[in-house]
């Protein structure tokens, strides 16, 4: 039987999602006794990843996954794997100007979309929603997300407050951000957050302010956290828009075995990304899931 | 030309103080007037709240600059002692796994100050690695975010009020008089500074430079842990990746204060303003809506314009 | 039996010795003076004694007893105490509290066994009780270090020592910066210590000293003892020809030729707090010498013509122009020199080398468009390293490791090097030199004189400014209160001038004193 | 004991370098034999090509660590020289854009220097205002990644080679002497030494401190900016959120080499120790596999380990 090697190729494991994504690769590639996963850590930088992927390519890796988190391209990495001629496998982020084998994500405008349809629904088309950014636009993910949702509230009574500052994706920042919103606006009916942490620390800026009956919640990626939150009765975290990692990573990983076989896959995969509300929140949420 | 400056037994204000403390002045007023939303008891709330984790960082940075180092890993000290505060409460009552969180705190800071006075480092490469190594440890002892298991961590502490006022707030307020008398009354503070400014003089003296030392790494660190747990009671969640720059906040708070970089200077008032000014900085520029990419710009440029008002010449 | 005792102690730096095979004793009640050149090992025989360094070898015995002081709280615990030659002063903080630096009284908390609240009242007692008993009164304890002038931080830094109540005290140089009225009072000090059973080592430089206050004194040459013995069976020239290898003739070079046109004209120069209407000129060719009591304002006037501290007003003129400068770079590049009196603060990069700070003000002579000529560079300083004796002979060699001597020679070469100056003015130059290099400084002074340039003498030692001097300015309190001609010079009038006591009807003579 | 020191006219070594230089060299040595990927042709490309953005920046670093400063503002210059060089492409040649990129470096460089050395201010919080500013003013400037839009700037420069060696790497390695003959051999370099030990002594020695001290940051922000248009002709893509954090192994190289912040040491050779071992570490704990996590962990310690080498007393 023959040794497989592959590469994973991470700019980064910060945060939940990404740490859930590589876990999801090594998971399933653990039940192959052939298959060796080698994972790499960018720390965020662009160039530690291009660096990453050449010492891979370097240890004659027979594939690689790429897990681009927040950045739009990588073109000195994404060429050396073609040059190499070492299938490339993109999860969750689509990097620009790469000549890739197959990918396999979400489409996080549609999500956005999802989320947005949600809350017009919901406001029963008038109010204020005040949307928590993580980052700069160069995220574009995050930029998709929140231009996704607004987009669904074009034509209705439902205004956006965006707030002004960066909430950096993290709980902490969401606190901070909302805090400060909560002090500037007197009327907000629903919050957006472009993803689930954030919206954990903006959740408890808002009960501090006593505020929790007049403003309902809603982000995107399906952590067990905002799961939990919307499971628990009587709470205000009203819905989240699935952007399973896990799933990801598993469907990535499934992808390349099937390239190093021989098959001719599909060139993009978009994952369906639900609306977990209360009603089917029960279906998704998984205690023992580390994301 | 006017006279500008403050003396009394205990409280000495130099001309750069005083300017600085207007410049302070001048920024609160100026808010209050731009602003419906500033002056409210709700901003104060958040302002006072949003003050505490960097107060605290910035009071043991304050501790180590003053005897001529700097601590580069409170940011990863915060971080590792939020998660073991809550990710242990699985396994013990809260009020253990915060004590053990301290702890860690009292190690790491033992360590930090041990490297540098025992092997003479420089304790910026020797904080730098730590705090790479710590944040590394963070991550291996738990990679994704941790949910206090006891709602009284959250209730108790990070979102408790005393009257009006955060109990998060109140634990910072009482810390300050504390160091405050430890810097300037105590046998280790006064050693500590003099450390600071002339090392080999206070061993020519006959002091015992190595404790006075590691007690200063010691206290940072420990306030570190203590602004990690008291941040991941506010939040409600503990996250690994918490606290990544907030050294650079934390010293920012220090030299804006007038604090030396290589010792001999900062005082705790001087801390207790320069952290007040950057958190009223970051509050109205968000109350004023401004870009978050201005956002930044602005926050150098007054940064700048703050240590230009307390420069000592002209 | 010997309350000190040294044996065959040897101590080197990176295989270079500093001291090598040192022995003496002195008895419990004795005042050891340590004499040598510049570079000889004094101060690091001081330092190994003090535990502020280790000897590579030899042993200390203490009332007969083999010690092991590897450490300066060691030699605390022996109650040997020591005030070193570089100032250990910390500036921002009190009086009382660098005198009492690690053994701060405390008060006793409520809790038993927690002894760590600095008692203030108590400290500035006991700290205000140390002055006054050595005779400075009106030092105030809770003074700030860095408000004192530096010769009140040099009491502070002896209060020091005897604060801890000494067993064994070491002084090395403590009179550099004192004047004589100070010193005086030190002696007082010393001797009654000595009454009192306390044994001292004195290290100076000044040769009067040495016979006023020691009762015995060893020589050290290259890090070896020459000579050791009574005070009473030594002399003068003896003492000078262990110390330097030979006799010296005279010191103080002959005064020669007139003065030439006015090169510095300083007219109402003032400060605010520092000095008020200085008027005053120097001459091509001439030594003016300016003398004071420490802290009298000389420095200051001097960096106010120099563009270090500018002035609040006046005029200053120098070759005929009115000159205002605002830095000391439009003043070197006007042709003034200027050597500092504190070395340490603000004379030399002690990190840097020798031939790093040698050329600091030259750089004019060694580079072109910015670029070093090294050979060029090496000629010069080595030249000066010749000249001035400045030992070790490296000029890649951290000035820090020279002996202090040697690092006041350095400041010397700088400004010996920077070409082409008008003006030079100096700053107690012979600070901590030996009586051989003093002497070769003052040769030098007087070629550049010969030379036509105008020199600026700032000293307060009598001798010099007496011996050296065509003219001499006396500055009290900020304002010039005398200008005497060289005729009629002598020490009563001069010192009468600078501490505001009734002049002499005349002078005793026309010749300065000169030592021996 | 053994006397393991260099000294001739050009080079000298102390016991602490030579320490260092084997400990390297045992590293490689070590990887050498664990790892048949280490000694390869590719690897060498691999780490050679690793080094050079650390490298610009460890050199300009080191330049202002000799004055006794630091430079927190390199990785903000160098993401904002990287988007000028490529996003100018489309209003001009790339040279041109690329030169435009460089003289944002001397701007940077003299508006850090000029705020330092004018109004006597600590350099680490003006450089860190500045840091803030500039990434806010590069994400002014554009928010989204700009491609090149000449192929000829990726294809001359950062994807060229030379025989084997990569052209990014010459650049570098024709900067090392260049810096080396500033540092010992121009009037600038000495007195900018000097000047970190003692500033007042130069000053008063009727050296121009300021010039002096301009030119360094100039040259340290001109490094960066070179560092950025390298890095994007490298990456083919440049990135306004590049480059943070960089400054901290900048700072971390020239302290591993024996740089002393605060002023008063490092050197040229000991700056290129420090790079190459930073590189060497990176790539053997990916070639090894080292989770990352543990990456983390184990650089801190190795970096602590580098420093225990060279340090100055036992
Ligand atoms: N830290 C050091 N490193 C290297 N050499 C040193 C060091 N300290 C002193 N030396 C050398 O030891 C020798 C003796 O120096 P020391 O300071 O004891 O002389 P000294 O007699 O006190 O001279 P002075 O009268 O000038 O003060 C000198 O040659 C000096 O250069
Ligand atoms: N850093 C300082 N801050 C405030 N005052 C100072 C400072 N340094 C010196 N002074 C004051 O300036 C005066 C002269 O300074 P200094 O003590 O240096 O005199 P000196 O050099 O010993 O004597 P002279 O001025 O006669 O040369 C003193 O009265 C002293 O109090
Ligand atoms: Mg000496
Ligand atoms: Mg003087």
């Amino acid at each position: 039987e023959e040794e497989i090697r592959i590469g994973m190729v991470n700019l980064s494991l910060c945060c939940a999602y990404f740490v859930g994504m590589d876990a999801a690769v090594k998971a399933e590639a653990a039940h192959y006794s052939n298959v060796e996963i080698l994972s790499t850590d960018a720390g965020g930088d662009v160039a530690k990843l291009t660096a990453d992927v050449e010492d891979l390519l370097n240890q004659q890796v027979d594939a690689i996954i790429v897990s681009g988190g927040w950045i739009e391209a990588a073109p000195a990495a994404t060429d050396a794997i073609t040059q190499a001629g070492v299938p490339l496998v993109m999860v969750d982020r689509l990097l620009k100007l790469a000549d890739y084998t197959s990918w396999v994500g979400p489409d996080n405008r549609a999500i956005g979309e999802g989320i947005g349809r949600y809350i017009v629904e919901r406001l029963d088309g008038k109010g204020r929603v005040a949307v928590i950014r993580g980052g700069p636009a160069d995220n574009s993910i995050g930029s998709n997300r929140t231009e996704g949702m607004t987009s669904k509230l074009e034509g209705t009574g439902v205004e956006a407050v965006i707030a002004p500052g960066w909430a950096g994706w993290s709980a902490d920042g969401g606190f901070k951000q909302m805090e400060d919103l909560l002090a500037k606006e007197e009327k907000l009916d629903a919050v957006f957050c472009e993803n689930d942490s954030m919206c954990l620390g903006a959740q408890k800026a808002i009960a501090d302010a006593g505020r929790a009956g007049e403003i309902f919640i809603t982000s995107v990626d399906g952590e067990k956290g905002a799961l939990a939150a919307i499971m628990k009765e009587g709470g205000n975290y009203g819905a989240t828009g699935l952007n399973s990692s896990d799933q990801i990573g598993r469907a990535g990983f499934h992808r390349t075995m099937a390239i190093l076989a021989g098959a001719v896959p599909e060139k993009d995969t978009v994952l369906p990304s639900p609306i977990i509300t209360e009603e089917n929140v029960v279906k998704f949420y998984d205690e023992k899931s580390t994301f | 030309m006017m006279r500008l400056a403050v003396r009394t037994s205990w409280l000495r204000l130099s001309r750069a103080d005083m300017l600085f403390a207007l410049a302070i002045v001048a920024l609160v007023v100026f808010a209050a007037f731009a602003s419906d939303a500033f002056l409210t008891q709700r901003n104060m709330v958040n302002i006072s709240r949003q003050m505490v984790t960097n107060g605290f960082l910035s009071l043991g940075m304050l501790m180590v600059i003053r005897t001529g180092g700097i601590d580069l890993s409170v940011g990863s000290v915060l971080a590792l002692a939020g998660m073991l505060a809550v990710g242990l409460q699985a396994q013990m009552p809260f009020p253990l796994a915060m004590a053990v969180a301290v702890a860690m705190g009292v190690v790491v800071g033992w360590l930090n100050g041990w490297l540098v006075a025992r092997f003479d480092l420089q304790s910026f490469i020797v904080t730098l690695a730590m705090m790479g190594s710590l944040r590394g440890l963070t991550y291996v002892y738990a990679d994704t975010p941790r949910y206090p298991e006891e709602a009284a961590f959250r209730s108790l502490i990070g979102g408790a009020f005393l009257g009006p006022v955060p109990v998060t707030f109140i634990v910072f307020a009482a810390a300050v008089p504390v160091v405050w008398f430890y810097l300037n009354h105590t046998v280790s503070g006064r050693a500590a500074f003099a450390i600071g400014v002339n090392k080999e003089a206070v061993r020519l003296a006959g002091v015992n430079v190595r404790r006075h030392l590691i007690f200063a790494y010691i206290a940072c660190a420990v306030f570190a842990a203590i602004a990690g747990v008291l941040l991941s009671s506010r939040l409600g969640i503990a996250q690994p990746s918490v606290g990544i720059g907030y050294e650079l906040d934390a010293i920012a708070a220090v030299v804006i204060g007038g604090g030396l970089l290589g010792g001999g200077g900062g005082t705790v008032l001087g801390v207790l303003g320069g952290v007040l000014a950057l958190a009223v900085v970051d509050n109205v520029l968000n109350l004023f809506n401004v870009d978050s990419y201005y956002q930044q710009l602005l926050k150098g440029l007054i940064i700048l314009v703050a240590v230009l008002a307390r420069r000592r010449r002209l | 039996m010997p309350h000190l005792a040294v044996q065959s102690v040897a101590k080197s730096y990176d295989g270079n010795p500093a001291v090598q095979e040192i022995s003496f004793a002195v008895e419990a009640g004795q005042v050891l003076a340590v004499c040598g050149e510049n570079g000889a090992g004094k101060s690091t025989l001081m330092k190994i004694l003090s535990g502020a360094t280790l000897p590579d070898q030899g042993a200390i015995l203490l009332d007969g007893r083999p010690v092991t002081i590897d450490r300066p709280a060691a030699a605390g615990a022996f109650g040997i105490r020591t005030v070193h030659q570089e100032f250990s002063l910390l500036p921002h903080m009190s009086v009382a509290e660098n005198m009492l630096l690690g053994r701060m009284p405390t008060r006793s908390l409520p809790l038993p066994g927690l002894r760590f609240v600095v008692d203030w009242p108590a400290a500035n007692r006991m700290a205000g009780a140390v002055l006054t008993d050595f005779g400075f009164p009106d030092i105030d304890p809770r003074a700030l270090v860095r408000h004192l002038s530096v010769a009140q931080q040099q009491i502070v830094e002896i209060a020091k020592a005897l604060a801890a109540g000494p067993e064994i005290l070491i002084l090395d140089e403590p009179t550099a910066v004192l004047s004589a009225s100070e010193t005086e009072i030190l002696f007082r000090r010393i001797r009654a210590l000595a009454a009192q059973g306390t044994t001292i080592l004195y290290i100076s430089h000044r040769l009067e000293e040495i016979f006023e206050i020691a009762d015995r004194i060893v020589v050290l040459k290259d890090g070896r003892s020459v000579l050791e013995g009574a005070v009473a069976e030594l002399d003068e020239e003896r003492l000078i020809r262990a110390m330097v290898g030979r006799p010296l003739s005279a010191i103080y070079p002959e005064r020669r030729g007139s003065a030439g046109a006015a090169v510095l004209e300083v007219t109402g120069l003032g400060r605010d707090g520092a000095f008020e209407a200085i008027d005053f000129s120097v001459h091509a060719g001439e030594i003016v010498g300016m003398f004071g009591l420490v802290g009298s304002g000389r420095t200051e006037i001097a960096q106010a013509v120099f563009g270090a501290r500018p002035a609040d007003r006046g005029r200053i003129v120098l070759n005929g122009r009115a000159r205002r400068f605002a830095s000391p770079a439009q003043a070197v590049g006007a042709g003034l020199a200027m050597v500092t009196e504190d070395r340490k603060g603000d004379g030399l990069a002690l990190e840097a080398s020798v031939q790093d700070n040698a050329v600091l003000a030259s750089y004019s002579r060694i580079a072109r468009l910015g670029v070093i000529n090294a050979a060029r560079r090496h000629d010069l300083v080595a030249g000066q390293i010749a000249d001035l004796s400045i030992r070790p002979a490296e000029p890649e060699r951290p000035v820090r490791q020279l002996s202090g001597g040697n690092q006041q020679k350095v400041v010397l070469a700088k400004w010996l090097l920077a070409p082409d100056r008008d003006l030079f003015i100096f700053d107690e130059p012979t600070r901590g030199v030996d009586i051989a290099t003093k002497a070769e400084i003052y040769q030098i002074m007087r070629d550049l004189a010969g030379r036509g340039v105008a020199v600026l003498l700032i000293s307060s030692e009598m001798p010099e400014v007496l011996g050296l001097s065509d003219r001499v300015l006396v500055v009290r309190d900020g304002r010039l209160v005398a200008e005497l001609p060289p005729a009629g010079l002598d020490a009563e009038t001069v010192f009468a001038h600078a501490a505001g006591l009734p002049v002499p009807a005349s002078g005793a003579g026309g010749t300065p004193p000169v030592l021996h």
